[in-house]
Order: C-alpha cells, then structure tokens, then sequence
C-alpha cells in the first residue's frame, strides 16, 4: 500500500538492522541525500549497501560508512580521490567489499526485479571478478554465471511522483532508480514534486507505481 | 464483514456474476491485480472505486479502465483479450519485457485465472487440453501463475460431465507447479496450502456433500 | 548508419531467405502491416518468424505463412479463431512450431538486445514447455534454463521517429518494438511522422537510434 | 586520405591532442562511441561535426555535447567521470541496466579506453594494479572492453620506466580477454587480431626501431 511520509524520517523508520539496502545515484546525480541521512539518524546497523561507488567526503553514504554502520557493500568503483572513509574501514578490515563490473551490479539488481534467478554474462569472464564462479561457453563466448542482488529495502530519488506512486526522473540522475525500485521489497522515494493522479503522461511514466512503497517529499 | 469457518455461506451455487462479485470483494484495497481473460474478467465489473485496485494487462498497461464503447475504441489502447479497453488517471505504458517483469518479479498481489484442472497442491492446468490434434497456445499463462503473489483460479467445481476439476493430480498439462493459493467455484471457495485443501465457503451444499463431489480430503477452513 | 527510406519495399528489400524476421505487434496494436505486406512482395522465403501470434485473419503475418514463406513460427499464442493459415499449415507439417511462454519470449528477446548468454526463470518449471531444458534450483525454486533469441532483422511500428532515429510509441502499440529493436542486426521502422532531432523530449524516448536502422513513413 | 602500408608518418612520437586527434579521424562517420574516462576524453574535442558522432555515456544517456561550462552546469547531467555536461539535440536518457544493455549487447561501434597493458592476443589490462594495499574499482570497464564492437585503447607505448605496455602477456589483472582491436600510442598504431600484432602506421620511429622496443612479433600493416 502507498504511503505519502510526512518526513524522511518516517519514510526509513522500518529500516531493521542487518538489512540490505539499495541507495540509488551516480556522483551526486539521483543520491538521496535526505533520506541517507535519516537512516543515519535512525540508528540502523549491520547494513549491507549496494551503491554504485562506497561514500564520497563526509557526507551521506561516506557517514553512515564512518560510523561503523555498513557491513558489507556491494558496488563497482568504491576507490574515489574522496573515498577515505571507505578506504580507512576497507583497511582495517571492519567493512567487507563485494566488487561488480557496474553492468553486471545494474544487470543483477535488474535480475532480482523482473524474476530472473541468474543470468550468464560475458563481462567479467577470464578476469579475477570471474574467479570462483561458474562459466561455461554460450554463442561461443566464454560467460560467467550471475546471480540477483534482491534487496529489504531501496532509497532513491526522482523529481515527481503522482500519487498512484508513479515516477520521472531528471536526466542523468536516472541512473539506478527505476531498477532499484523494482529490486526492493520495500521502496522509499524522495521527491521534489507530488501531482494528482492524471498529471504524468501514461507514455512518460519511467517507474509504474507498482514498485513505490513510501514517498517523501524534499525541499 | 467476517467470514465463519467453512460454513454454507448461500443456499444455492453461485452463478458467474455472483462469483465475480465475491473475489472482487475479496481483493485487498490498494493491490496490483491481472485479471486472466474470460471469467475473471468479470470480476472489473465488481470492484469499487473505494478499494484503489489498479488493473495490469501484460501487453503493456498499469491503470487499466474499462472496456472501451463507441468514441473510446482505440486500435492502440487494448487489453490481453485484444480488447479495446480505456485508461484510468495514474496509468502507465510499458514495453513487453517490462510488463512481464511486473509479473515474474512477483509485483503483482494477485492474478485471476481460470482452469481446467487444479490439484491439490497448487498445480494449476489451464492452457492446453493435451489432446493429440490440439494446436498449443499458452500466452501468459505460465507467467502469471508463476509470478503473482497470490493465484486464484475461478472456475465450475465440476465439468459438463460432472466431473471434479479440483484434482488429486493433474491430468491435463500443467501451467505452473503448486501456484495456486485459492479455488473460487459456484460450489465452494477453497484454500490450497501445505495443510491441504480447505474449504473457506460453500454455496448450496454442505461439506459432506462436497466432499462426496471432490477426489481429495477437504477439511473446514480454520481462517481465512 | 542510420538510413530514412523512401517506401516500405526499399526498407525491407536487404531481406535474405532463411532470414530470421522479428515482427512486433500484440494483435493489431504496433502491427507493421505495410512493412509485412513489404516482406511478402520481396520474396524472401524459408524465414523463422518471432510474432507473439502466428497471424490473423487473411493479411499480414497470416498471409506469409500461407504462401509457405514461412519454415518456423517462435511465438506464444498460435492458436486463435481465425489462425486458420497456420493451423492448416501446422497440421500439414509444414511450419515448424517453438512454443514459448510470452514472458520468456519476451525476456529472451530483451537478452539477445541486452547481451545475455542465457538466463534462469521460473517460468515453465515442471511444464511440457520446460522438457529437455536444463532446470536448477535457485532462490529455492525450480527455474528453467532459457536462451536469447536474435534475428536478422526487426520489422516495428512506432508512432514518432526523430532524425536520429529515436522512437516514441503509442498506447500498447508499444509491446515488442522496444525489444526487437535492440535484438535484431537490422530494425527496420514504420512510423506515422519523422521530426527533427531535438523535437522529442530527450527524457521521453522510448526506443534510443541506436538500435535503429532504417525509418519509413507509412501514410 | 589513405592509409599506407606501416609507414612512418610523422618524424617525431605523436602528443596527446595529435593521438586524439588522430582517433577522432578514425572513427567512421555516423558511429555510436564510448570514451573512457582519462586520455579518451580527448578525442571528443576533435570529432567533426560532419562525422555525426553520438556519445554514449554510460550513467545513461546517448547524444551528450561538451563539457558544461558557467550557466550550462547542472548537477542532474553528468558523465561517467561525473563531470557536468551539455546534451545535444536527439539525446535520450536511460536507466543504467538499460544504458548498459546498449554495451554489453554489442551495440556501440567503438569505446575508446586507456590502459595499463594490452597483450599482442588483444588482452586489455586496465583496472587495478594488482598491488596488495590496492582498493580495487572497477567500474563499467569490463562492460566496454568486452561489449563493443571494436575496442580503441589509447596509451602511451612505454611507461616512464621505459617498459612497453604492449606484451606478450599481461602481468596485470585482465579487464577483458582478446577484446582490444587496436592501440594507438605514441610512438605507433598497432592492429591487432588473429593475425597477430600489425603495425599500421609508426611516429618518430622506424618499423625496426619499433620492434626494439616491443617484446612481440610485429609486422607492417597489409591494409588498414
């Protein structure tokens, strides 16, 4: 059922230690912001993250990892110029680290939301990603055999929702929302705008609302 | 409205609309529902504004209205009967890829779908008759009964020939394996699960007498 | 590159015998009748045909199949009141018959456009469509081992083609454009209007140029 | 202009803005390209506007322009690199399952990438030095070495220790395995395939003085 949140930290108040959380963006394009730091505030941890990168400066993701809150992150490029909180706990040893080529980490949370139980994929085969996985030769390439990353919870942003709970987006700040949302068993999305039912474009609508759970709008 | 434990629920069947009328009042306010084509589509016509339902149809469509009369028809705007149908405020468009991810991802809360057969763990038989001249055709059958959360089938309990259609095993070709959640007929409402099959219902017989009608033990629903 | 042909014939006319031909449409909605009709003009025969249907009627697809152009139908629903051309030839053994449930056609056809090797679904487990397919047991369910399924050409309906061959559709007329286009070598669209680039909303294109090769527009 | 056979055709090694430049005339006209972040960047400041050029960055869109500059910087357009920039007329945004479905299903002409090392079987290593205090990324690397059509790798030949970073085999991690069809350097273009290692054109160097500095077999071109 589609609930309109009051605030942002209402909208992640169900978020349980130990979940798996999707936080949408690419560099600070579609990053929830605001609802990274309500889930900072809400006290959640034992998180695993999957994220494109791990956390940039000492802000949102880059926190929540700092704080000892993230126990595994799964994503393709956690090393950044700004990534040193990552670094500090990748170190010690106190975050694990599962590494994804960014195709197979999209083409894997798309997998979890459309039903696939595993795909093959020629990305990744004959390299150190491959190793320890199954691969066989298909159309005559060498492939590798992954698995869906499903998640408990996804926190993405878009730029207008109507309420039946679809969604647009804003150019490249797209980027992993539409198949975060399909991932997720529960997903919260802050917005900068909320219209009737009506007001988007059946042709335009990016996310159907079948896949919103929480909807939150930012300032 | 609260619904007692296997109880005889109407003093006589239930006809199609009748039947119709009581899944569309069983359908959760706010949920995500397909609609097979035939009997279930009948339901529509039973669901009211105050429970929020928002119909797919595979061919690409959230937001489904109903079937489209006179100026409405548009070649472009139909559903998987090839139907024309209307859009509802808050509808969407999809590719098919995309629409059938909503059903295999397990997006949809419920599918309605008839039968031929269902057994009574679940195994549901509803595309093809197996017989030796039938040319098959399964569409999206498989998808739906594999995917959406809940499967309930409606259908006559018994065949033209009076022969039960909720089965021990399935004889006809399966559609998908151990799906089905609920068993609407104009005789009965059952509950398919791991403790068997329940009755949750019966019109115009008692549980004896259905049991008289159907090959599987059928025991008195405890909740539904 | 990117070619705006001058009428139906000239865009089909690369097509070979033994081709395989994708042809979008759900019913009549994204039909590309004259691009059929086209098909049947040309000559080309001993084609595998990717429809969701195995033709209606006494036109298009239907016609193809009766005039024996036709060596194999992969679709999900042949059979219907009026499927009477290929029911005939059916029975008399002359088109073979792939029979995939809609949802795997239409995932096998976005994984041939996507690069995927083959994929795991639950579809068709413990069916007579999964008999002698690899099955195995992930996410504690049984899942059916599917391959993509490419072509050699594509013939689609859009509504709108921009210069570089961006797509908008219509309505349910979308269905299987979107994904032909992306799993054929060749996508040949008939569209209703051709408009400069930039006159379509770059957040609102359906189908990227990519995946286009030649437009033509049909009265 | 034609090409000729594994000549010398500049006295001294090519800089980086002539090895762009020199990629940039290469790309066939009407190209779908992907450039890698770093030195590839480069090649977009010479693309033609006659050639009908389209960029794919992989965050999700097709058609992107220039860098953004002043009034044009918008934090929701960015790059790969996560640079602001501009769309062109005809773009069209994705999502990235989506964006790198346009990669990995073999779509793009050409992506154009640096590299650590590039083996004379067309083995590309350029993600990860392998050190053990190294935090590996990787990023969408793997998805363009292996999903286009051709893969350009721009680098210098030698590292600054003087080492050639074309091999025999690669000692680095491997990003993609026999997926580079041709190396621009500095000091030559090299073409290679099932052919082995082809040199098509050589910068400041002769064909001999080349092969001195080159740990495989090469030969000249026989066409380009």
């Amino acid at each position: 059922m589609l609930n309109f949140a009051d605030s942002v930290g209402e909208a992640v108040a169900g978020i349980k230690d130990g979940s798996t959380v999707m936080i949408g963006g690419f560099g600070n394009a579609g990053q929830p912001f605001e609802l990274i730091d309500a889930l900072l505030d809400c006290g959640a941890t034992g998180l695993t993250v999957v994220n494109n990168n791990a956390g940039q400066g000492d802000q949102g993701l880059a926190l929540l990892i700092k704080e000892g809150r993230v126990k595994k992150m799964i994503c393709s490029f956690p090393r950044q110029s700004d990534s040193w909180h990552f670094d500090a706990k990748f170190r010690a040893g106190e975050v694990e680290l599962e590494l994804v080529p960014q195709g197979n980490l999209a083409e894997r949370i798309r997998a979890a939301g459309a039903g696939i139980g595993g795909f093959f994929t020629p990305t990744g085969y004959g390299t150190m990603l491959a190793e320890g996985k199954e691969t066989r030769i298909l159309d005559g390439r060498g492939q590798v055999f992954e698995t869906p990353i499903h998640a408990d919870v996804a926190l993405i942003k878009a730029l207008t929702a109507d309420t039946k709970g679809n969604l647009v987006y804003r150019k490249t700040a797209r980027n992993f929302g539409p198949i975060m949302a399909a991932a997720a068993k529960h997903t919260v999305v802050q917005v900068s705008g909320i219209v009737p039912a009506g007001s988007l474009d059946p042709e335009n609508v990016v996310t159907p609302g079948i896949y919103v759970n929480s909807i939150v709008k930012v300032a | 409205m609260s619904i007692q434990t296997g109880i005889q629920t109407s003093r006589t069947p239930l006809g199609r609309d009748d039947l119709a009328r009581l899944v569309a009042r069983d359908i959760q306010a706010g949920s995500f529902v397909n609609l097979g084509i035939g009997q279930p589509t009948l339901v529509s016509n039973y669901l009211k504004p105050e429970q929020n339902i928002t119909l797919h149809t595979e061919n690409g469509m959230l937001g489904m209205g109903p079937v489209a009369t006179g100026d409405q028809i548009d070649g472009d705007l139909i559903n998987a009967g090839k139907i024309p149908v209307t859009e509802l405020p808050g509808a969407s468009y999809f590719h098919h890829a995309d629409s059938f991810a909503i059903m295999r991802g397990g997006h949809l809360d419920i599918c309605v779908l008839g039968a031929f057969q269902v057994s009574a763990t679940g195994d549901l038989a509803n595309w093809h008759t197996g017989g030796p001249d039938a040319i098959p055709a399964v569409g999206g059958a498989m998808d739906l009964a594999t995917g959406a959360k809940d499967v309930f089938v409606m259908m006559t309990l018994l065949t033209r020939e009076g022969v039960s259609k909720l089965v021990g095993t399935c004889t006809y070709p399966l559609t998908g394996v151990g799906c089905v959640t609920r068993i609407y007929t104009d005789k009965a409402v059952f509950l398919t699960g791991p403790g068997g099959v329940q009755v949750r219902e019966t019109f115009g017989c008692t549980l004896d007498e259905l049991q008289d009608l159907v090959p599987v033990p059928l025991t008195a629903a405890t909740g539904a």
